[in-house]
Parts: C-alpha cells; sequence; structure tokens
C-alpha cells in the first residue's frame, strides 16, 4: 500500500511539473484532480473543525444564542432559491461589518500605532556609530516611504523629491525580500526533487 | 535576432531546465562547503552542551508537511544529537501533524549505524506524547501540569507510565525546550507563554522566511538560539559535526543562487549590450 | 532555661559557621504586601505587589538566598491560606486571575529559601471587578475619532463641490487601458480577488475595485470572469457585478456564470487558475486582494499568456513578486484607495485627503517623536502604546 | 427593506464592534470573539454554495460535451472520493491510519507541495526577466536583491571572505533587512493601517455600498 502511494504521489508530482513545459493532458488530469479532492478536503474540513465545534458544540453547550450564526448561515443558503435569494444580502452584511468594525482597530493598532511606536527612537546612539546609522536609515526610510503614499498633494519639488527617495526605499525593500525568500523557494523544491531521486526511485542515498 | 536579442528574450523553458537542474545534481554529490556557524546557532548548540546527560528536553514540533524541506532535517539532527550525547527526548506537537513528522524523522534516525549502537529505547530515552488542541494555552497548561495536558502517548500509554515521564510534572523538570516552528501558534507562543512565565530554556528553528520576525527575541535574550531555514539547519549540523541533509541541501541551494544571480547578470548584460548598439 | 540555653548555643553556632549552614536559615520575608482589582479588565482577577525581601539579590542566581516566591490567599485575614502560585526571584508583582468578583481576599508573600520560608504580614482585603472602558486604550480611541472625524469633514468638504486634488495612481490609469485592449482583441479579462475571504478588509477593498472594473466592461462590453477561492467571495462577486451591469445599464449583460468557485485551496486554486490562463489567453488579468506564495505563480503565469497585469495587495511580502512580474502594482495603501479613484466620487475621494491627514500625524510624532528622544526631552511614544 | 437593512446591519454591527474593543465588562469582552466565530458558521453555510456552484459548472461541461469535459469527471471524483470518505470517518477523519489521511498524504499532499514548489521556478524567470538596470529604481531592486540572494548561501562566503568580519555579504545582508528594508516595510504598513481605517468607515457609512445593496 505504502509503494503504491509512493508511486502514485511521484506521478502526481511529474504531472504538475509537466506544465513547466507546456499545457497537457496529464497537467490536465492532475489540476483537475487536484480541484476535486482539495475542493472535497476543505469541505470536510470545514464541516468537522468549523461547522461542529463553532456551531454544534457551542448549541449542544447551551450556548443558545449562536443560533444567530444559524440563522445568517441559513440565509445564505436562500440564495438556492431565486425569489427570496435576496435575503442573503443580509448575510453578506454582517460578514461585512463584522470585517469592518474588527479591522478598524486591530489594524488601527498593529499597523499603524505600534509601527510608529517603534520608529520614535533615537537619532545618535553613543559610540555606536552603525546603530546610529541604521536608525537615521529607519526613520528617513520611514518618513519619505509614508510621503510617497501622499494622495492629496502632488509629487513637486522637495516633497516631490522625498516621495521619490520614499520609492527608492520601497524598492530597495522589494529587491531584498525577494532575494530573502528565494531560499525558502529553493528549500521546496530540494524538498520535491529529494521524493523523487531518494523516497521514490532510490537514486540518492 | 542576433544572439544578443535572443538571450533577452530567451524563453524561459531553458531557465527552467537549468534550474532543474542546478537543484537536482547537486543532491547526488557531497560536497565539502565552508558554513560559518553564526553567533545565533554557535550560542544553541552551546547551550545544548552545556546540559549534562539523562537531562530532560522537549521538543515542539509545530508546522506541517507544508515545511518540510526545511525543518524535517533540523528535526533529524537534533534528535541525532540528543540520542548521541544521551539526552533523553518528550516530543510534543501544536500542530496536528508535528508528532507525525518526529515519528517520521525517529525512523532515519533511529536507523543510522551510530545510533544503533546506542540503542535508545521509547520509553525510556524518548517518548512522543502526540498533539493536543489549544495552541498557546497548551504551553500555558503545560506549565502547571504536563501529565494532565498530555494524559496519553502518541500511541495510547498513560503518560504516568512511562519511565522518562517519571518525575516530571510542569516546565521544572524540563532542562531544555526546543521548538520547530512554521508559524502560528510555534515560537513567538513559546516565547510569550514559556518563556516569559516560566523562565524555560528555549532554542529554535524557523522556516527562513519566519525567522526575521524571530530575531527581536534573540536580542533580547528571550530566546537561546536561532536556526533560520535550510541554512541554520546546516549550521547547527556543522556546529555538531554531523553533516546530513541540510548541509548536502545547502549544496543545492548554492548552486541555484549562484545560477539565478548569474542568469540576472547575464540578462543585464545582454540589455547593455543591445541598447548600445542601439543607440549608436 | 535548659532550652533556652540550647537555641542560644545553637544561634551561636550558627553564626560562626560556614555559610553552608547559613543557607538554611529562612530569608527575611517581603514586606508592603499590597492587593488591587487590577484595573482595565473583564474583571475576575486581583494584582498583588509587593517589596522584596532584602535577601533578594534580583536575579535568578545560585548565590540568591531568594529562590522565588510563593502567593497565598486566604477569604480571611487569619484563615487558612492555600497556594495560589509561584514567581521567580526578583518579582514584585503576581495577577491572581482566578478571583471571583465582589469576594474580599487576603494575600500572603512567601519568600523560598533553599529548605525554608518565611511568610510576610496579610494584605488589607482586595475584590476583583470588572470596568466598563480600559483606559490603557483612550490613545487608541483618541487617535480614531481624530481620523474618522477627519475623514467625515473631509468627505463633507467633497459633498458641498469643494474640489479636491488627488494624485496619479498610474495603475488605475491603466485599468481603462487593459479593458479596452481585451475589447479590442475580443479576449477575456480575468478578475481574481485573492484567496482570503470576505473576512479581511484586502478581500472587500478587491470586491468593490471589482464594482468599479464591471463598470468599464460593461460599457466596453468586454468579456470579464471571475474564479473565486471562496464562496462567500463570489456571492459577493455576484452582487457586485450584477449591480455595476444594471447601473452601466447593461443587464442584459450580466450572467452569473461570470463569477464561479473553484477550491478553497490555495494551491489548488492556483493550479486551476494557472489551467485557465494558459487556455484563455486572456488579454488582462486584475490580481487584488489578499495574497499569499501564490501570488508569483499567477502572475508569471499571467505575464507568460501576454496579458496586461495590474496587481494589488497589501501583503507586504507579496508586493516584490506583483512588482516584478506585474505591468501595474498597488502597493499598500493604494489598494484601498482604488475603488475610490476609479468612481472618481468625490465624497469617495475626499476620505482620501481625510487619510492624509492621518499620515501627517505619523510623520509629525516619528519626527518629533525621535528628535526628543535624541535630545533626552520627552519620550512621546507612549501616545501609540 | 431590500436595500437599508443590509445596510443598517453593516453600520450596526460595525460601529458597535469597533466601540466594543474599549470596553472590557462582560458581556462586551467576548463579543468580538463571537462575531468572529459568526463569521466562520456563515462561511461554512456558504462553502455549500461553492461547491454545488463547481459541481454544477463541470456536470455542464460533462452533458453539453464542452471542451476537456472528461477532465470535468475527475473533478467529480475527486470531489466525492474525500467527501464519502471524511464523513465516513467521522470526526477524528485526519487522524493518521485513517483512509482520509492516506488520500491527503498520498494525494493531496504531493499535488500540494508540487504546485508550492513550482515557485522555485517561477522566482528565477521572474527575476531574470524584471531584474535589468533599466532605471534607477530598478537598479536599486535589483542590487538590494542579488546582496542578500548571495548573502544567504555558502556561496557568499567565498565571494566575499577576503573582506574584513562585519564586511561581509552576509553582515551586508543583514543590515539591509534590519534597517532600510524595516524602514520601508514599516511605511508600507502604516499606509495600509490609515487605507484600512478609512475604507472600513467608507463601508460603514454606506458610502462604498457595491454589495450587499443592490436591487
Amino acid at each position: 500500500m505504502e509503494r503504491i502511494g509512493i508511486w502514485i504521489a511521484a506521478l502526481l508530482t511529474l504531472g504538475i511539473f509537466s506544465f513547466l513545459y507546456k499545457d497537457n493532458p496529464f497537467y490536465k488530469f492532475c489540476e483537475s484532480l487536484f480541484v476535486g479532492i482539495s475542493a472535497g478536503y476543505w469541505f470536510v474540513t470545514t464541516f468537522w473543525q468549523v461547522f461542529m465545534p463553532k456551531l454544534a458544540d457551542n448549541l449542544v453547550a447551551g450556548r443558545f444564542y449562536y443560533m444567530i450564526g444559524a440563522i445568517f448561515g441559513v440565509l445564505m443558503l436562500l440564495r438556492l432559491f431565486p425569489k427570496i435569494g435576496w435575503l442573503s444580502r443580509w448575510s453578506l452584511a454582517l460578514v461585512v461589518g463584522t470585517t469592518a468594525g474588527l479591522y478598524f482597530t486591530r489594524y488601527l493598532v498593529s499597523n499603524g500605532m505600534i509601527q510608529v511606536q517603534n520608529t520614535i527612537i533615537p537619532l545618535y546612539v553613543k559610540g555606536n556609530l552603525s546603530q546610529t546609522i541604521g536608525n537615521l536609515v529607519i526613520v528617513i526610510g520611514t518618513f519619505s516611504g509614508l510621503i510617497y503614499f501622499f494622495f492629496s498633494k502632488e509629487h513637486k519639488g522637495t516633497f516631490g523629491g522625498l516621495a521619490k527617495l520614499g520609492i527608492w526605499f520601497l524598492m530597495l525593500s522589494f529587491g531584498a525580500s525577494f532575494g530573502y525568500t528565494v531560499m525558502s523557494r529553493m528549500s521546496l523544491l530540494i524538498g520535491r526533487m529529494d521524493y523523487l531521486l531518494g523516497t521514490w526511485l532510490g537514486l540518492i542515498r | 535576432m542576433n544572439f544578443l536579442e535572443k538571450l533577452l528574450a530567451l524563453d524561459r523553458r531553458i531557465i527552467f531546465l537549468f534550474i532543474a537542474i542546478a537543484v537536482a545534481l547537486p543532491l547526488f554529490f557531497t560536497v565539502k562547503l565552508h558554513i560559518e556557524v553564526t553567533p545565533v546557532v554557535r550560542n544553541l548548540h552551546n547551550a545544548l552542551e552545556a546540559l549534562p546527560p539523562g537531562s530532560k528536553v522537549l521538543v515542539s514540533l509545530d508546522y506541517d508537511p507544508g515545511s518540510m524541506p526545511e525543518l524535517q532535517p533540523m528535526a533529524e539532527s537534533f534528535f541525532r544529537y540528543c540520542f548521541m550525547r544521551d539526552l533523553k527526548i518528550i516530543i510534543i506537537g501544536l500542530w496536528p501533524n508535528g508528532p507525525i513528522q518526529a515519528n517520521s524523522a525517529l525512523e532515519i534516525i533511529l536507523n543510522e549505524p551510530d545510533i544503533k549502537k546506542k540503542n535508545p529505547k521509547y520509553g525510556i530515552d524518548y517518548v512522543n506524547l502526540g498533539y493536543t488542541a489549544g495552541n498557546e494555552v497548551v504551553i500555558e497548561r503545560m506549565g502547571s501540569d504536563i501529565p494532565v495536558t498530555f494524559p496519553k502517548d502518541y500511541s495510547g500509554n498513560k503518560t504516568e507510565d512511562l519511565l522518562l515521564m517519571k518525575g516530571v510534572k510542569n516546565f521544572n523538570n524540563i532542562d531544555f525546550v526546543y521548538n520547530l516552528s512554521a508559524g502560528y501558534p510555534g515560537t513567538v507562543e513559546w516565547v510569550l507563554f514559556g518563556v516569559d512565565p516560566y523562565k524555560i530554556k528555549l532554542g529554535a528553528g524557523n522556516t527562513a522566511v519566519q525567522a526575521p520576525q524571530i530575531y527581536p527575541y534573540l536580542n533580547s535574550g528571550q530566546l537561546v538560539g536561532l536556526l533560520g531555514g535550510m541554512k541554520g539547519g546546516a549550521e547547527f549540523e556543522i556546529a555538531t559535526g554531523k553533516p546530513a541533509k541540510a548541509v548536502k541541501f545547502m549544496f543545492s541551494q548554492s548552486v541555484s543562487h549562484a545560477l539565478i544571480c548569474f542568469f540576472i547578470l547575464i540578462g543585464n548584460f545582454a540589455y547593455f549590450a543591445t541598447r548600445k548598439k542601439k543607440g549608436a | 532555661m535548659i532550652r533556652f540555653s540550647f537555641i542560644f548555643l545553637f544561634t551561636l553556632l550558627l553564626f560562626s559557621s560556614a555559610t553552608g549552614q547559613e543557607a538554611t536559615l529562612p530569608p527575611s520575608p517581603p514586606t508592603d504586601v499590597i492587593a488591587k482589582d487590577t484595573p482595565n479588565d473583564a474583571g475576575g482577577s486581583i494584582t498583588i505587589t509587593w517589596k522584596k525581601s532584602p535577601d533578594d539579590i534580583g536575579a535568578v542566581r545560585e548565590e540568591n538566598k531568594v529562590k522565588g516566591y510563593e502567593i497565598l490567599r486566604s477569604t480571611e485575614s487569619e484563615g487558612e491560606y492555600e497556594v495560589l502560585g509561584k514567581t521567580t526571584a526578583g518579582a514584585q508583582t503576581y495577577f491572581d486571575t482566578h478571583a471571583h468578583n465582589g469576594v474580599p481576599y487576603y494575600y500572603k508573600v512567601r519568600a523560598l529559601g533553599i529548605q525554608s520560608f518565611s511568610e510576610s504580614l496579610p494584605s488589607t482585603p482586595a475584590k476583583a471587578k470588572a470596568q466598563w472602558i480600559d483606559w490603557r486604550r483612550k490613545y487608541t480611541f483618541l487617535l480614531a475619532l481624530i481620523l474618522a472625524l477627519s475623514i467625515v469633514y473631509f468627505i463633507n468638504q467633497a459633498k458641498s463641490g469643494k474640489q479636491l486634488f488627488i494624485r496619479k495612481i498610474a495603475g488605475l490609469e491603466a485599468v481603462e487601458e487593459a479593458v479596452g485592449r481585451a475589447t479590442e482583441m475580443g479576449r477575456k479579462i480575468f478578475y481574481i480577488p485573492g484567496i482570503s475571504d470576505m473576512d479581511s478588509m484586502q478581500t472587500i477593498a478587491a470586491v468593490t475595485i471589482l464594482g468599479q472594473v464591471a463598470k468599464k466592461t460593461a460599457e466596453y462590453e468586454a468579456k470579464l470572469e471571475v474564479p473565486t477561492s471562496r464562496s462567500l467571495v463570489m456571492v459577493s462577486c455576484r452582487e457586485t457585478i450584477k449591480e455595476a451591469y444594471s447601473n452601466a445599464g447593461r443587464p442584459d449583460l450580466y450572467n452569473e456564470d461570470m463569477v464561479y468557485y473553484l477550491t478553497d485551496d490555495q494551491f489548488g486554486y492556483t493550479a486551476a487558475v494557472d489551467g485557465l490562463f494558459v487556455r484563455e489567453k486572456p488579454a488582462a488579468v486584475f490580481l487584488q486582494g489578499q495574497f499569499y506564495a501564490e501570488s508569483l505563480i499567477l502572475a508569471e503565469t499571467g505575464n507568460y499568456v501576454g496579458a496586461i497585469q495590474i496587481a494589488g495587495t497589501a501583503q507586504p511580502a507579496q508586493l516584490p513578486f506583483f512588482v516584478a512580474a506585474c505591468d501595474y502594482t498597488l502597493i499598500g495603501e493604494e489598494l484601498f484607495a482604488a475603488s475610490a479613484y476609479l468612481s472618481r466620487d468625490p465624497k469617495l475621494l475626499g476620505s482620501l485627503k481625510g487619510q492624509d491627514v492621518g499620515k501627517f500625524i505619523f510623520l509629525f510624532f516619528i519626527i518629533v517623536g525621535s528628535l526628543f528622544i535624541t535630545f533626552e526631552i520627552y519620550d512621546l511614544s507612549f501616545l501609540f502604546r | 427593506m431590500r436595500r437599508e437593512v443590509p445596510l443598517a446591519i453593516t453600520a450596526i454591527v460595525g460601529f458597535a464592534l469597533i466601540i466594543v474593543y474599549f470596553i472590557p465588562h462582560p458581556p462586551f469582552n467576548h463579543s468580538r470573539d463571537f462575531f468572529e466565530d459568526l463569521f466562520f458558521i456563515i462561511a461554512a453555510f456558504a462553502i455549500w454554495l461553492g461547491c454545488l456552484n463547481l459541481l454544477k459548472v463541470n456536470a455542464d461541461k460533462v452533458y453539453l460535451k464542452k471542451k476537456g469535459w472528461t477532465f470535468s469527471i475527475v473533478v467529480w471524483f475527486g470531489f466525492f472520493l474525500m467527501v464519502i470518505v471524511g464523513f465516513w470517518e467521522g470526526r477524528g477523519f485526519m487522524n493518521p491510519g485513517t483512509t482520509f489521511y492516506y488520500l491527503y498524504d498520498k494525494l493531496y499532499y504531493p499535488l500540494n507541495a508540487t504546485m508550492f514548489s513550482i515557485l522555485a521556478f517561477f522566482v528565477a524567470s521572474a527575476s531574470y526577466r524584471a531584474f535589468r538596470a533599466r532605471n534607477k529604481e530598478a537598479t536599486i531592486l535589483l542590487i538590494a536583491a542579488l546582496f542578500v540572494m548571495l548573502g544567504r548561501v555558502p556561496f557568499g562566503y567565498y565571494l566575499s571572505s577576503w573582506l574584513p568580519e562585519g564586511w561581509r555579504l552576509g553582515n551586508i545582508t543583514d543590515w539591509i533587512m534590519d534597517f532600510p528594508q524595516t524602514a520601508a516595510q514599516r511605511a508600507i504598513m502604516i499606509g495600509i493601517a490609515l487605507g484600512i481605517v478609512s475604507s472600513s468607515l467608507r463601508v460603514l457609512l454606506g458610502l462604498e455600498r457595491t454589495f450587499a445593496s443592490g436591487e
């Protein structure tokens, strides 16, 4: 059983890789299988790991206010019946309101305030030149980067110059992040190659 | 279309082919690369060296198969190290798949000749307590009572019956915690809910993508040491004197990085060469 | 009398003996144990503070006589005390998180030596209580209020007809071009609203941008297709496109099959969309919303089939890949500004100006705060805690 | 009714959740978690809509014998394979040793991991094409990427081992990641915070109402 499994897994791996050469029936098969089983996988997982614990278990435990979730969930399903399908917008409205309400404060704090707090740093660190330069770079970089995002002022003159500096910082950061990620992306491929050449074919070690 | 122009509009499949070769071919060779052991890895190794034989080490594997290429070699090298040093291993997982990953790593390590000689026994030299749901809350509960948090081990034995677990009540009876993490819950949670309240000694291995977020905890001393990505794994193998998978993979890694850089350079060369021609 | 001299002799012996025996003597007890309701919380918690034992040198070390503190609790001052928990040496606070609201509790703190301990006097009673306002968040509240008011202010300004300048956003200028090109070529436009669900603001932004793009595709009669990775996103996109098409006066062109669901799975979805790209060869691809690792797989395939690609995300980690592989990329905040920008609705544009007020406040405090710290005048960072 | 009720729901729920952030008193302290749970429950219902849509689209393809209809059968097969086995196994469906886990490990996982690893190839092709010193911005991007890419592998050590300690590629990589990259990330994050504040507000005030509001 294990050996058959390894063969199937290896063939599916090759099927996906074949897409790199060009689209072909082998890839189409793997793609369709992938869509089917992954949709099924998440359907099952959602049922056992979301629906059951979050709704059924809470109701069984006597927290009947969770019925609200069931009601809005059922309203959502009414889309299957065109005549009363418009009721599903109530559920959408609840979802959108929840997201907007939660994100408003959450991001203001974690992405806004905490970042500003971390950027309020001394511009001169006694006896530590590299830290001093580093801190200056952080403050200037954050400052000019934010200038770039200003919408209501034309990027001209000094302001435009700062915005330009901001773009340079953004580009530097994009280049660095890109280079930084290469390592883990390569690791993934090495992992697959090791599977094909080692686990499957037994060519290496 | 001359050669340079062709080079500029290189069919990407040629690049793909080169990458495939650059990754696959080095896997067949064992090359002695100079891998510098960075201070963060050195610190972790030193902290482990300071543990007397018989010390109890808790290993929390918090990742799933998606991060196997980076973290599995770290798990293997760590287990190998512990067996060689006679450190006792207690495995848990905050991710459902963690203990499964541990088993597959153990399967490989226990079959290595050096380790076979030592003949480590389940229940005496290592135990796998499996997975418990609850994310960071599990860490908190372990702080007060480990056997209550993990009443049974992975194969269903009572935790209290395991010889190794005799006298292990909470973090006070654990000498070191090693965490392999690919996200949430992971190293951040171990620091906030383990190190801060219970003062456990914590070392960690992380995926390369996640590692930068962990650095602040190193600087503040909340974390003893960190293996970042495959390179960190390789450094640890070098530090312990047992180069293995990560070191081997590092050769592929190096060659492929160099290849990408090489492609970028010839791309730029072709770009400037054709531009000059057009300008002339 | 005999007993007394015994003790006397013993003490004498102790004083004259080596440090080994000294260790068995209990450390002096902690003092000034104060118990108070933990502020700003939902109740159930009492904060205990104390002055540490004079023998405590404050660090966890071999030579420290104090090995830690134990916290004890009772409902009566002279009653039976139960051990609540332990802290390390040097600690001076403990949070009792298992208190019942409204019950008076007394606390004692024990300094632990190696084999002995000494106890403090009991604290005065304290009761846990839930609070109505979390005062620690007052600056957050203030900032949120200022931001909200300035956004609303500029929205009203714009409503009353005041002209507001908004700078050009290149990626959004290109939307018209992309839709036009697709129409000319008779090829499809793919709109990919990210892989997250409606519990992400980025997805909501993506859906609103889709509304504006759909208006254009309705006008141009271009073919729009939206494969989604989430069921709720599918439903939202359908509603949005339907609305956009009927607003553009072309409800006849709307068809529910323009939007379809593939799979919730990150890479299952990616595999399917890649297949769609190479088979349908779209003229334009929009990648807007929350993306993870699949960003580059999608963008590279889109690039490969020669589509004009306009991407946008607020996932900092994915921006480099979009910048590398797409023609235009909306960076972070620009994603949230896009629907306002495309709609040209003065009210929405007003909100962008309101955002700039927020930026100004942040910039001001970054510069002034850093200068203050540098010259050791004042630490302003507490305002953002 | 059709237009006003959804707008009211959005506004009331959203503003209430913002205010509740500042109120620690029960029962409000749990309300944000509760609404998050509601979202998951609604999504768990909605997944029926998605899956039925997927099955319908593929059934249509088979029925109308559209191009590639045979592959639609594969989609159906895969879906029901997982669903039937998954419900058969019950709540412990993902425990090792179950059939579902076998399918996960031998079908789902390799497909998933391979699709993910394709990134390695695309990283290469994208960098080859995009990293050209066309202008100042592109040059900065290119140089930063080269430095960091080389600084992270032993290869970089060979290239720069002649330099004094502290100035080698690995050190430069660390410096770039610690300072300029952090700075730019912060600017982006702060911008995002403001963007989200503003667009949440627009949604809650009903200004941006492309969905959940139509006729």
